[in-house]
């Protein structure tokens, strides 16, 4: 099993959901973070005061999936949060020795 | 000590207290409607609130107050700015008819606020998504000239008022005057992004804080008894106080009549007691008994307000779901609908009122209004632009606008 | 003109200012109460409150005041609905010891709010856990009959009048009413999940919102000066005036007096200024110089509130740990207890009042309503039962009664 | 039944009314200052609020009253608790020159809210930083004695009512006397940790809760009301009742003048049309206006406001960028800056003012303000500390000194 | 070293939290999630649109162990996350590479 | 390439992010976070009743970075975050299988 962590811009979130639930992705679990890259943040006044906002923020996707549903995943995320413009974000793979459900105590790809 | 001068110093006082507590509803419309947006948009609402009440005294100042009282020929006005000239002791204690009874500038003072008041009701309408300037531009013209001639024509006893048309503190002249503006700004603008879905689809967009929604409401509550008391427009005899005080009941019960009946509609309609829903009856029973709150008893009145609240609940939904109009805190329909059903409803208890005359004006001030309305609003759309732009919409126009946003460090992403 | 009927004027347009300030006290509950309880329970509470004061209104009309005011006989009072009837100018300008010196529809106004005071004070002890609809049906009986019995014995000229006991503003008639009715309601619901730990630890439940509370706490506190003020009943000769400028003075120190020493207490206690513990010595203040804001000085005034404030948190810290009666908002503390000790504290001024007569008036006064409030809280729970669900209460009231969030995008997960 | 009775009721009732605005002018504050600070520093801003109201009262009762208007040689003055003694009803109908015309406790009564409002403009100003005690000790020398003595001198009859120094509602003796009490302990305590950076960068630290601060400001508006319209002092006659009613309409177009012109100012410079400088400017009107609401015309008087609406948006960046004074809210360039502006500009349409005696005022109440409070905030500072350790400011000061959170469920992390 | 990812149900926290520590777990980074997966959000009405919360509120805790106390860890949160019903949530383990403490620079287990 | 997570005290997010860029980390995707661990949360009263807060806010900050990068990266973290006060906080480091950049769909360090 693989550990699918994306980082998207927040207003993808819908599109990237239903995305991955056509691929087969059938659940996962999201998080507000903020974001530092190449996008930057704005500046704006405040009170004549200059005041910068550094961060951007973002939405994280974690999904854990089968290994066989790992590229359609993948590319469903590409696919569905891309805009072109800087700042879309990313995809990270990483392995999964585990996974069990709390409900049932299965465990393995019936889990997720 | 002349008992004239001391009854002049009561009605002016009233005056200016009734006065002080209409200004407070500019409070009310700002929480109600800060309440009902997203968070994103907040800091917006409230400087649009702000800075359409300040607006709305500069131009009633400089015209406004002189095309309403000023000398006309029943249909156009005159016009004229306000100084500080006041009524001469002398020709109070001479007494007559004619004699003053109260100071003109406290006059001014309690119009004043009315005029703010209406303009008020457009602000929510068109609440998330119109520019700033264009809605100050639109506030200029509503207030400095489109409100006062309609009002003239009644209250400044101009033709309507003539036709025997009865609407005692302005269900019409103020009311339905608002929402008829905010009617047609909500037509040009459009909805907001994301309220009707690709099928039509109907969307919540819930407002981000609803504690300053009912604090807005009850502060409306509390002003309307200046609101509709003042426009007695004299306490100092025994049947004008008595008439103060059954008009201020009248108001009071009418609200909770309006309230009580729109939180059991929502209820048995939706299953919950819709809080928002609960709140915009209470407005909407003082909206319906805006146009006579002398004439019925208590328990009328509490009918009135309480038919108010339930034709509130019904328009609210049908806009939204039939005509897709999308007004975010409901204005029009608190405002104009009930605002229609209060100058009906006025036939119910003055045997003066006639329904030939209620129509007249009902109609009269909704085609002026509307029509002038759209018209500046068109002409500043060509001009200016009246809607932001689409990423300025989803960012929210508190960033893009004023440059801040209302609550920084309770939410981080917009929704 | 008549001198008598401009000062008829001026004293209904004092009850009608005083009337005012008091229904300005609605919104000061609706705050306080929204910034102690947790945010998924706060839309709930709003509709409590708003929808509260519009059924007192609505009962106090239709029965009420008629039984408060009507023609009893001492312990059994009359009943009839409110209409628009008034004194007529005649009657007035004819004089003499009987003749009305102000509206009687300025006095409806001014008792209704206060009824709808009494109410409010259920509102928050019982929070967070009541149904809203069992709530609502306790307001129509308390409102309706259970509090203007009680009223009419005191201030309608019954028994517990003619007995002596002491009640200028309503520490009793009004606080401790409202004080006895929600003991009564809290006993039979229980604590909010979670309170007390299974060893009996007490654990705090922080209100989500504090500005609300202390903006709340200054509402009450202005609105104060009407319930006080006001209650003097008269203000248009020199002794009169004089009067209600006193007792206006009077509850202001008292309010501070309370506010300081709870403070401190606080402070001293627990080693922090903890701000609900000040604000509800504001309130104490305001509770215990209720019974007789007349006869003390000013200093004396704010030593009777300052002792308020020292009273009340003690109350609030016993009721919560040795008693387990838990009380979101400490209205039972600040209202009941506190109330208590205005009544007593009476004959520290007023050379007409006796201990034995205060002691009947709080123990006539608690046994009424509090066994009819028990008992109506009983058929409640059986009949429609009285508190939500465990789940519900674990979601928060404001999905489940309401079908709305107070503030859907500051807070994501229930705590 | 007397006239002259009733008219010095009406005078009292009025007194009474302007008094209860200019109290509520404390929500205002509250709601400002808890709406401009961070998070987790708003439980603490709150205490300060209603705590040193309540000092407030309590100092000018036991001795500030009887320093501004008891028995003094003009410069040094007398003292004296305030007794519940009132005005006899024979002297009030003896008549004459000297005769009293209304209640002296409802005179105490409006004097005392005007010391709160003074201290009031303290805290703002030393927000986010201040340890709690060390500022309550400087409320009871500020309101026990720093500003009575100032206000002997110009309200009390002293030396500089003598020298024809003009200052109607308290430009000076009130915001200005705050400002500088304000300046000397922001000087002494230094900026918020993080506001400039190590090469002098300003750094913005926005404010939590921006709807408070729009509540707050209409709040001080109304409240403004009371203190210019009841600074007349007399309504009773037909030129009082002018001259009341020409004072709130002037506050009220300057407010509205002030609002505009800061808007205005504030989008041409930054582009943005900044809320919260949008609401200082409205303040900033209502300040400049305050030395002399009853000799402008309107429009004169919305120029006034719309000045001070200008000067306001000037000094808070010059505070902010040039001298690194970090006011969080602004106070100092709204009362004191904008004070200044307000007293010079008595000239411009009072024939009675000089500019020599307006600058000597200026100068008087500055330096005298200015110097004692510096002592005593420097007194306060070896005593017990002024200033919360750079943990606590992190943390923020509500868990510090209050030991509660404001909004416990908003925020979790410290910014 | 193993990383142990479990989303629960949020008022289960305490007990998890509980059950981990007497598990010998001794510390955990906690973080507030939305979940989308086979439980359902609500629909509510407001103002008479119908209003559909698609996300569920969960809660998510990560907790960094030795391999031998891996099994126990896991077992300690479907023992005390589970309620039986639908939502309860996933424990996810992937390996660990290195971990380090802030405070005195010591790696691996003793990190922990 | 690896993925670095870390836990800090919250006021020192700005110091850790500057060191991370000095070291040639592009970019990090930082969470609000609550921990539990030897530092202990601290006790208040509210009106009169005991209020402990449990848990200390936190900050997590994640990073992928290039195998090369790792070390550096991981020791300006420790060197920044560090106060020497317990509850500074802790960095683990897993492997990543696969990273892609969802704007232009390059993969592998190129994407970070
Ligand atoms: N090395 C990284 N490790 C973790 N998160 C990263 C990394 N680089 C970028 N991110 C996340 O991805 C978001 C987008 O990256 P950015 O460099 O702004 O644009 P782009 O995705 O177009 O390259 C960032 O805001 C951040 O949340
Ligand atoms: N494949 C997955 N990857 C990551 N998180 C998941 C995945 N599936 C479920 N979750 C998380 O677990 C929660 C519970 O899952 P759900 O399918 O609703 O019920 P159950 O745990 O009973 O199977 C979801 O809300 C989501 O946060
Ligand atoms: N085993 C662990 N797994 C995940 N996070 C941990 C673990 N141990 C500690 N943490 C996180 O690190 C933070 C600091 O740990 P703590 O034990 O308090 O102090 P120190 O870092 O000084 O050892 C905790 O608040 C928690 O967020």
């Amino acid at each position: 099993m693989k550990l699918i962590t994306s980082v998207i811009k927040p207003f993808k979130l819908e599109d990237v959901r239903q995305a991955l639930a056509e691929a087969g992705v059938q659940g996962m679990t999201v998080t507000e973070v903020k974001g530092f890259g190449r996008q930057k943040g704005h500046t704006e006044l405040y009170r004549g005061a200059e005041y910068s906002v550094d961060f951007v923020p973002k939405t994280k996707i974690e999904a854990a999936v089968a290994d066989e549903l790992l590229d359609a995943a993948v590319e469903a995320i590409v696919a569905s949060a891309s805009t072109g413009s800087i700042g879309d974000g990313k995809v990270f793979v990483s392995e999964l020795i585990q996974a069990t459900r709390i409900r049932t105590g299965e465990t393995g790809d019936q889990a997720l | 000590m002349e008992i004239a001068e001391l009854s002049y110093a009561l009605d002016t006082f009233y005056f200016l207290v009734m006065g002080a507590l209409v200004m407070w509803m500019a409070a009310g419309f700002t929480m109600l409607e800060a309440g009902l947006v997203r968070a994103k948009n907040t800091a917006e609402i409230l400087t649009k609130n702000v800075g359409l009440y300040s607006i709305a005294c500069i131009m009633y100042m400089l015209c406004g107050y002189g095309i309403m009282y000023g000398d006309g020929n029943g249909v156009i006005p005159g016009i004229g700015l306000l100084t500080a000239a006041d009524n001469a002791a002398s020709d109070v204690i001479a007494g007559g008819d004619d004699a003053p009874y109260y100071s003109s500038l406290s006059d001014f003072f309690f119009q004043v606020v009315f005029v703010a008041t209406a303009m008020s009701i457009v602000s929510g309408a068109v609440a998330e998504r119109m520019k700033l300037f264009s809605f100050f531009a639109f506030a200029v013209i509503l207030t400095g000239f489109i409100y006062p001639i309609q009002g003239y024509w009644k209250w400044g006893g101009g033709w309507l008022d003539a036709a025997g048309f009865l609407d005692f503190a302005g269900s019409g002249v103020v009311h339905m005057c608002g929402g008829a503006a905010a009617l047609a700004g909500v037509l040009l603008l459009g909805a907001r992004k994301g309220k009707y879905g690709p099928l039509g689809e109907v969307r919540a967009i819930p407002g981000a804080n609803l504690p300053l929604s009912a604090l807005g409401t009850l502060i409306l509550w509390l002003g309307w008894f200046g609101f509709n008391g003042g426009s007695e427009l004299m306490i100092s005899n025994v049947d004008e106080a008595n008439a103060v005080s059954l008009v201020i009941v009248n108001t009071n019960m009418a609200a909770a009549g309006g309230l009580v009946a729109a939180l059991m509609t929502a209820r048995l309609w939706f299953g919950k007691a819709d809080l928002t829903m609960t709140l915009n009856g209470a407005l909407a029973g003082l909206v319906a008994i805006t146009a006579e709150p002398l004439t019925p008893s208590p328990l009328l009145a509490t009918i009135i307000g309480a038919i108010g609240g339930i034709i509130v609940v019904f328009s609210i939904v049908m806009l939204d779901r039939k005509l897709k109009i999308d007004d975010p805190v409901g204005a029009i329909s608190v405002h104009g609908v009930v605002g229609i059903w209060g100058l009906l409803a006025v036939v119910l208890s003055n045997p003066d009122a006639s329904i030939g005359a209620q129509l007249l004006g009902i109609v009269s001030i909704f085609v002026w209004v509307f029509v002038t309305s759209l018209a500046v609003w068109f002409v500043l759309s060509k001009a200016m632009g009246i809607r932001v732009s689409e990423e300025e919409e989803y960012e929210g126009v508190d960033i893009g606008e004023c440059g801040v946003e209302a609550y920084p460090e309770f939410v981080e992403v917009p929704e």
